[in-house]
């Protein structure tokens, strides 16, 4: 049912807290489930140097922000957002059918941040 | 059984652990082999055997053995009653009364009857206490109302029906009343003769008996045709070859729900109060569900509402974290489709309240302290879960 | 196990004693109570359970997991596997193949079928040997043969059934086939999917598991409705919360029958021969009823009619003299009536025949002593029943 | 099923056989059952001094047979003629329904005994 990386992620979650000025802010609900997810990016030359999260929603839900802003550490915008199907499958482990809105979730978190990455690049270049 | 499990355990009315008593009964059953549609000596035993534990769960009823029917448990014995009565029906089919917030061994077989054979239903709702009103069932009624299905206690909240008021009104005209009684009967006191009721339900693994047996009383036994045809046991009513192993844990749960039935209750009653006021100390802001007074609920049963966190990750919190078992009133089902308790949604409450809301359930293995450890670790998961979401 | 009963028992068609190891199976699960459709650790890993058990006996039956359903027996089994087909038919009710020599888990349901609801039933006889022939198969097929059930072997003659043939014509006629498989299960090999079987029921108490639980077998399950609506368990074609005591008893059953089958079936073999010849040896004036071929017959039973004789008095002698425990083709019922056997009557035989029959049916604990000691009993037995009969 | 004097009198008959000269003999058949029975009855001054029978039947029925014939021993025959419905009921013991047929039997026996008895009396007076 819950797999332990969900049960990790969930049950004591490092990530969770606000950023006084973040550089990127993203924001995902969903309609269905009522789930509401919050993550804020500092960047650092490029780097994401912290990102913290907020969350209203079921356990699976929290994990999933919780493994995003872990996985976004030291991490460069570009690698975040090369990332393919597999990389982020795996990110979030084995799910059962009542999780799968989870991935949707992780994928629009990508999506949302390539976004932000293209709408920076425009606003910087 | 497991001291440490049972200190978790919350969620009596999913299932009950069988008591040692019943163990017993069943274990110096289990080589006991012989037929009891027989007749050779070892099988006459165990049809004796089946005799006595008929006894043994009539006097629990309140009615005679001849009454009591064994089933493979409390979704057969809905399932029997309801299409037992109205497949002698389907060349007329009628009108039926059930309630929006049965178990789903009523609403699916109900449904059936509407979907496939053309049966008018009325599907009645509860007030927001969580019980039907007795006015909705009066206006409910029709000239062809052939059936009338309503569970005895909620599995969700607890609440108790207008049962003796309904079973009244059938009575009077004439109107078969069948009750699921699965979540009441071993833990409140039932009088089902006094009571008139026709067809009673009731399930041993909600009384420490074991899973997959129960069965059916019934009033007038040439008013139902079998779900099971076939050899002729249970006075032709309900074929196969009996299940002795299960029905002696049946009997045992049901001699001792029968002596211990009261004490159960008043100490299901303490630790409700006790989680009452242990909640509220806390500081955790709750709304119940459904009545919560000792007339109109189980004593075991409290389903709340707790504010700015999800039911769902609640329970997982409290399973992971600190080992305690509840039930929620909402799960995700999939990516198209939330699943809403259908009963909390029946009572009228919105969608962000169902979401918040648990069902705790307990029994006679709790103790004080484990209600004490619950709420204080209820306590400790819902402020982590609040400092996760959003300042409010 | 009490060596001294099972040295007695002759009657294992009737029922098998659960052997050491599903004894074993199911202590272990006595005290592992959590709900197998909860969502916590406990109850995921008796939801695992489930289906492992499930695994296990799909490898028996020659099929995958996600066609096995668990039923109550194998007498609800037989219902649902007709009612689920044909209440889907009730508007055009057709025409049913079966056989007189059905168990009536079987026979019952499809008379109710026939006397409720308007259906048209061909009951076939068997020939002498008590096999159904093909050709009276064929010649009984109609334009709108909805549902064929067949039993694979018959309970009181072990005459095995032409169901690979019976199978060829149905699939290619796509007509549903049920077969009862409830008496070969366990004693033969059986590969469901290389027969064209839709629908095969089979219960744990006929090899050594427990009574109470047995399943079903169903190629398409979208093609049956469920007999028990409600929770949706079973991938909510069987509902009722899981008997994991019952179905754990099950799994151990199916996975010492797959890997003994053959070697019981050898030693059933020998003891049949054992007995035939030691019957004829001390010569007891005996007529088998229906094949007793290896091919054409379950190796464990004999059915058997002794001259000058009743059953029934027999039986009664082997019991309280000697302790053995067989089954009879005829008894008393009450002043006005007597029951012969309706499958030896079916097969021709007359009424004196079917009184002097007895039915003797061994196991894997059945030793060749068994035998002996059985037969030189028997022949006590039937000389002092002779000796107070007329003076032929 | 069985119950103990039932048991008994079948399982160890102890009045199976002929007599070279009887003096009254009884036979009931059931025609729904085909059990047959013949009893012998040997008089010595009024009294009866042997009866034996023969049967083929069921269990009960068997014992029926024996029970009959040894109550009979060193009665007279008025004595027997005499029994009422209650003393009858409890030579057999508690029968289940299967097996009430045999009380039909026992009946029948008495009644045939009677009738002969009269025959014997209108015979010699
Ligand atoms: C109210 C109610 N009715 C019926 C049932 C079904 O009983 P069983 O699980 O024995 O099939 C349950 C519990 O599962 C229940 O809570
Ligand atoms: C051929 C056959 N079918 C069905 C059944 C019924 O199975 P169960 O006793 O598990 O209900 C039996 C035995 O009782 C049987 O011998």
């Amino acid at each position: 049912m819950y797999n332990d990386i969900i049960i990790e992620n969930f049950s004591d979650p490092q990530h969770v807290g606000d950023l006084e000025s973040a550089d990127i802010e993203l924001e995902v609900g969903n309609s269905v489930c009522g789930d509401r997810i919050r993550v804020q990016i500092l960047l650092d030359d490029n780097k994401i140097s912290n990102a913290l999260f907020r969350a209203w929603g079921c356990a699976t839900s929290v994990a999933t922000a919780n493994i995003f802003c872990d996985s976004l550490l030291n991490q460069s915008l570009d690698s975040v957002c090369q990332r393919d199907v597999e990389y982020k499958q795996q990110m979030l482990g084995e799910l059962s059918p009542s999780q799968h809105h989870c991935m949707d979730i992780l994928n629009e978190l990508h999506q949302l941040l390539s976004e932000q990455r293209v709408a920076e690049d425009v606003a910087n270049g | 059984m497991d001291r440490q499990q049972l200190a978790g355990y919350f969620d009596y009315n999913a299932t009950t652990p069988v008591s040692p008593a019943v163990a017993e009964a069943m274990t110096a059953t289990l080589g006991q082999f012989a037929n009891a549609s027989s007749n050779h000596a070892e099988a006459i035993r165990n049809r004796n055997a089946m005799q006595q534990a008929r006894v043994s769960v009539a006097e629990m009823l309140g009615t005679s053995a001849d009454k009591v029917f064994f089933t493979s448990g409390g979704s057969e014995a809905n399932n029997w009653a309801i299409k037992g009565r109205l497949f002698n029906h389907l060349n007329k089919p009628g009108h039926i009364i059930t309630t929006a917030i049965e178990h789903p061994s009523v609403l699916e077989t109900v449904r059936y009857f509407e979907k496939q054979f053309g049966f008018k239903v009325s599907y009645l709702k509860p007030q927001s206490n969580g019980a039907i009103s007795i006015s909705d069932f009066m206006a409910a009624l029709q000239e062809d109302t052939q059936l009338v299905s309503m569970m005895y206690a909620n599995n969700e909240t607890g609440v108790i029906q207008p049962i003796s008021e309904v079973a009244k009104i059938t009575s009077a005209r004439g109107i078969k009343l069948h009750v699921d009684g699965v979540q009441l009967v071993g833990k409140r006191a039932i009088d089902v003769e006094a009571c008139d009721i026709d067809y009673l339900s009731f399930s041993a693994h909600k009384f420490y008996g074991p899973k997959g047996v129960g069965g059916l009383y019934i009033k007038e036994n040439n008013s139902l045709s079998p779900l099971i045809h076939g050899g002729g046991q249970e006075l032709g009513l309900r074929s196969g070859t009996e299940n002795l192993l299960a029905i002696s844990g049946l009997a045992k749960a049901a001699e001792e729900a029968k002596c211990a039935i009261a004490q159960w209750d008043q100490h299901a009653q303490a630790c409700k109060h006790l989680m009452v006021d242990l909640i509220q100390q806390a500081d955790i802001s709750v709304e119940f569900n459904g009545d919560t007074t000792y007339a109109n609920a189980l004593s075991n049963t409290l389903n709340m509402a707790i504010k700015g966190v999800r039911g769902e990750a609640l329970a997982v919190l409290m399973d992971k974290k600190h080992g305690f078992i509840i039930s929620i009133g909402s799960a995700c089902s999939n990516n198209k489709q939330k699943t809403l308790s259908a009963v909390l949604l029946a009572m009228g409450l919105d969608e962000e309240r169902i979401q918040s809301s648990i069902r705790v359930s307990f029994g006679q293995y709790t103790t004080t302290a484990d209600i004490e450890n619950f709420v204080t670790a209820l306590n400790q998961c819902v402020k982590q879960l609040s400092a996760m979401s959003f300042a409010s």
